[in-house]
């Protein structure tokens, strides 16, 4: 495990202050009508989690999410303004504008996407790290899952098969409390999820606070580890989503609560932390935040000049045709 | 009673009321259908009024969801569950068309499966292609099952009671761009449109346009449009497509003579193949063209704005078809 | 719990007879062509499991499996002579010879049928029991489900519902160590298949012998007991199936571990203790067994009286219609 | 080389070992593949000759089967799943159709989904309702996919090579009763089919039966006997669902006028429904009589051989369908 430094510490700031602008921007461009459509997932709340289990994966490893897939695809270095442009629809967001919000994805930044049908990208996680032992290389795959998405068949069917199978695949649900409305509780009757490793017979590298960064990164680099020399790995991240569901959902009614995750937010979490153990870097944080504002800023520019696909784009990728 | 006017969503709403008051047996399950009150809020209200024996969240379990639903029916219940939208119904086709449709076959008629999956259907919101499915053609495929796809608010509430009633299982798809429409509803307590009946939206005698669901508004706009030039067209509105009523289509053609089938549906092994076939293996000697389709593209559905809408079937692609066989 | 006395015994020790019996005859059937088909999976080897739990039930309770169902209906009290109709296809079969030996039911026995896709039938269980809850009532489901099923999507899903609704479900687990060719320990992650009740938080009632009749009775009266006051409860029974997974499967070539799996046969386990417990047993159970090759006897005379459907029943019962 | 006489279950077996040799990254599996040397023996001897890494047997785990073949798919590999009957591919629809078939597309052609799904389908042998579906059109329906249905030795091997080094998800279904039926094959490595290309499997000029997989063989027992009455049938052999090649279809028809579908599947939404639609809207003024459509009857199958075997097409079907046109 590489020594947590600082340049480390501040790039993960970088990126999960990066996350939070891009998703209050987005916030801003659905109200005004400027990014459409009725689904849009908001990663507010979560960046610790994203980030901290990014930054343990090499480059050659592989990540894969659900539609709440923002954050995950900043984390792994996608740029704001391809990102950007695919939420608006437009011919140089990362998916030509025919994936948007929840189908960002870059096949360079081995980041194989977010997809919308709950658990659906499970078994496509396995079969990635499938082609990693294929293949005799050592990649692993880091497969984001919502505590919602645990009681899907795709779930227990995926889990499994990387169980017998033995695949290098890093299982990590983030519970931020619900699926859309309904609390962990009520919908599984094993609430602390970490403990369905059982299940499979794989390692249970039990719960982190996923409001911590650094915690996430310890945890999932010890499991990357293990998922790298032996087999899978499930985790369990403790997390919150400030924004609700998604944005054609009513938020949900639990103001106290959400007051109470904001006094641990992720990113005051990792200011009070970098602010602990070095002199003088506020100024260092003011300048990386103005920074990452400006590439927002320049992102909305970016989608805002860019081109709508076209008939063309409508009627292209149905099949590989060459 | 006077009619009321009042968006679809409503219609449906009052008619799962009015048979959850009427029929103890009758209970909705579903996710988020309680607490979060309904992702489209037919059961705004129900968990307060009818309570969590009446009203069950479920887990995001779609095959559980529709299985557990056939069980309960077997058992004497009376399930209406939700599917969220018929996305996830990809998800529960064993359970709805392997269980649900052949159970009370399969034993012989000991057990009775008198249950109707909800779910929401279609697109055009930009929901992407893993969203965007109107698949009521793969579902009404298989015996056993019926398939009903209300156009308006006076059916929604007229088929869903028939629906819930009926002791045979139904898939029952609500159109998300029609939750909004208004429309007038009886507000008789027994207000049962019979499950099997095509309506005729209007009158005509030039050509007849073949549709259901979301088709009957691209094919009354494209109707009143076409009124203008002189051309009259009947609107037969399926209702369901399982039963099909062929009988009241074969009636329209035989005075039109001409067809346009409307769907939101892909075109391949859909709806419009279905009717062309049948006018023309039935029809025959009545055809004085042939009988033409208006569906989606057959594309998957992309996110971007104006390349989805190119996709989507509306009025004026009825009117272009309409003219090509006039 | 109620005692277990001699008569209960010799019901049992006629039961476990009486499936052995019928299912010999199965196969003798099939071999002459009376019994037509791709699928027939006989009970042979797993009577202790199927017996031994169905004792533990009231006749208002209910009970639903897979298609190795021949054991169960018999075992539930299904007239032999309408079980073996049905597997010849006959008008008077339980289901008028339109199901056929994977679809035997009686729904005056509240045994609802068996299940040809494989996990098909769990949520059914799930949906059964909530009717006894909905109405206030007390029964409580047997669900069986074949280890191999507990691997796929239903089971992860159905068990799950099941907890979280707190239904009245029994779930037992026939481990016969296969399923068609695989190895519980090839196909499930965790081969101890009973742990699996963690992930949904409900009673694990562990493994019990499914060789011996007493001891699955004991189990699973303690695990209805529980399920009807509780909730639902996970039972993971060892058993073996004789015949190989069906009549169309070449029977795999396991010949000194099926030998192993004879020396604890569950008619002769029985047998054993009855002679152990009861003297002069023997001329008792030989005249149980006489009795029961008649049945048999006559269930095949019946069957074989009996008339094929007709095109009426094809085209009758697709729908309920009055 | 000359031609060799084989089941088409050797012919499958022939194309999927030559693929395997020939490309390291094609790989197969499913449920009992291996070591119980594949349920249908279509994969017999493999786990030997190939070693458990390219020859993987699979839990009872249809969605993750289907599923983790589309991500090994995207990843480079190529994966050949079984689904060991076609009615449990219900439970892969979702992975099937949302997944494979819309991945690269949604992507904007980032990932490839170079896959195959091999499933047996059919009926005719006691399987009963559950276990009795061909269901091919409905998983035609879904653009991004294709479809192929072989119906001799000879096709089996072409289609089944063209599928696997296609770089698109292909559905393969193989019908259960075709498995053993002989017929010659070619022993090169490279004889290759093209995808989407129907086959004359006969020449005639009185009426064009247009079919696939195992109605191929009805047709042609029909249209033996019907050349004796001085009746000539052209048999046109689909062999793929998607594409469609309504080219060939269309050719034929212009010759002959006439044409009845046959087909293994359920009569509604079917692929009788769209050829039929196709010919009456493309074919019009070609047409002297309505297309035929000779299907499964529309009822679940029972498991008692003399009623299931009245539900079933055959050739005696074809020819009523044939003399009520001609
Ligand atoms: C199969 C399926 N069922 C239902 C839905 C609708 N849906 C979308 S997101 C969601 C909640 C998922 O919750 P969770 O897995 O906890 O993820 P989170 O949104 O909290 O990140 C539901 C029910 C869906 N997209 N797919
Ligand atoms: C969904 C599904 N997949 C595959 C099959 C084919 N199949 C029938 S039985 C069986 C094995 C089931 O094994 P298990 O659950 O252990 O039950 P057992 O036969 O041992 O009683 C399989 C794979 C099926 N019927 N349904
Ligand atoms: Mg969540
Ligand atoms: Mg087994």
């Amino acid at each position: 495990m590489a020594e947590i430094d600082k340049p480390m510490l501040l790039e993960w700031y970088r990126q999960m202050f990066l996350i939070r602008q891009f998703e209050n921007q987005c916030d801003v461009l659905y109200k005004e009508k400027k990014i459409t459509g009725v689904y849009m997932h908001l990663y507010s709340g979560l960046e610790a989690t994203g980030v901290g289990a990014l930054a343990a994966l090499r480059p050659s490893d592989h990540v894969i999410t659900a539609y709440r897939d923002h954050g995950i695809a900043l984390a792994r270095g996608m740029d704001p303004k391809v990102a950007m442009a695919e939420m608006m629809g437009k011919r140089t967001g990362c998916s030509g504008g025919k994936g948007g919000s929840m189908h960002l994805a870059s096949r360079e930044h081995n980041f194989w996407g977010g997809y919308a049908i709950v658990g659906g990208h499970l078994p496509l996680a396995a079969g990635i790290a499938l082609e990693s032992r294929y293949n005799g290389k050592d990649d692993v795959v880091l497969s984001f899952i919502g505590d919602g998405a645990t009681n899907n068949g795709y779930f227990h069917e995926a889990v499994n098969l990387s169980a017998v199978w033995d695949l290098p695949v890093v299982w990590l649900i983030e519970n931020n409390g619900y699926g859309m409305g309904t609390p962990v509780e009520v919908a599984s009757g094993q609430p602390e999820l970490h403990k369905r490793a059982v299940a499979y017979g794989i390692k249970d590298m039990g719960r982190v606070d996923g409001q911590n960064v650094v915690d996430v990164y310890n945890v999932v680099t010890k499991a990357v580890e293990y998922a790298r020399k032996k087999g899978p790995v499930l985790i369990e991240s403790l997390t919150y989503r400030y924004k609700g569901h998604g944005v054609s959902d009513r938020s949900y009614d639990k103001l106290a609560e959400l007051r109470d995750w904001q006094q641990k937010d992720p990113i005051l979490v990792l200011q009070d932390y970098l602010c602990k153990h070095f002199e003088c870097i506020e100024e260092e944080l003011k300048d990386i935040e103005r920074a990452e504002m400006a590439a927002v800023h320049a992102a909305v520019e970016f989608a805002e000049d860019s081109e709508a696909p076209t008939y063309e784009d409508l009627i292209s990728h149905i099949y590989v045709e060459e | 009673m006077a009619d009321k006017n009042m968006p679809m969503r409503e219609a449906l709403r009052m008619a799962l009321r009015e048979e959850m008051i009427r029929d103890e047996r009758v209970f909705v399950m579903g996710e988020e259908v309680g607490a979060w009150q309904g992702t489209h809020r037919v059961t705004r209200g129900f968990l307060e009024e009818f309570g969590e024996k009446r009203v069950r969240d479920t887990p995001i379990s779609e095959m559980a969801i529709a299985g557990a639903a056939v069980g309960a029916a077997m058992a004497g219940l009376r399930p209406v569950a939700e599917i969220m939208t018929i996305n996830f119904a990809f998800l529960s086709l064993d359970a709805i068309v392997n269980h649900a449709a052949k159970i009370h076959y399969m034993f012989n008629g000991q057990f009775r499966v008198p249950m109707v999956i909800r779910a929401a259907s279609g697109w055009g919101d930009q929901a992407t292609a893993t969203h965007s499915h109107t698949p009521e053609p793969i579902f009404a495929h298989f015996p056993g099952l019926y398939v009903g796809c209300p156009a308006t608010p006076r059916d929604a509430k007229g088929m869903l009671k028939a629906a819930i009633r009926d002791d045979n299982p139904v898939l029952f798809t609500e159109s998300i761009a029609l939750y909004p429409k208004p429309g007038f509803v009886p507000e008789e307590d027994d207000f049962v449109l019979p499950i099997g009946k095509a309506d005729i939206k209007r009158e005509g005698r030039h050509v007849t346009l073949v549709t259901y669901a979301r088709g009957v508004e691209w094919s009354l706009q494209a109707a009143e449009q076409l009124a203008k030039e002189g051309v009259e067209c009947e609107v037969v509105d399926l209702r369901w497509l399982r039963p099909l009523d062929t009988a009241t289509v074969f009636e329209s053609f035989q005075k039109t003579n001409r067809c346009v089938v409307v769907e939101e549906s892909l075109p391949y092994y859909s709806v419009g193949s279905e009717i062309a076939a049948q006018i023309q293996e039935h029809m025959f000697d009545y055809m004085d063209a042939p009988v033409k389709r208006v569906s989606a593209m057959d594309v998957p559905l992309p996110y971007a704005r104006e390349i989805e809408l190119m996709a989507l079937p509306n009025a004026q692609k009825v009117v272009d078809a309409v003219r090509e066989i006039i």
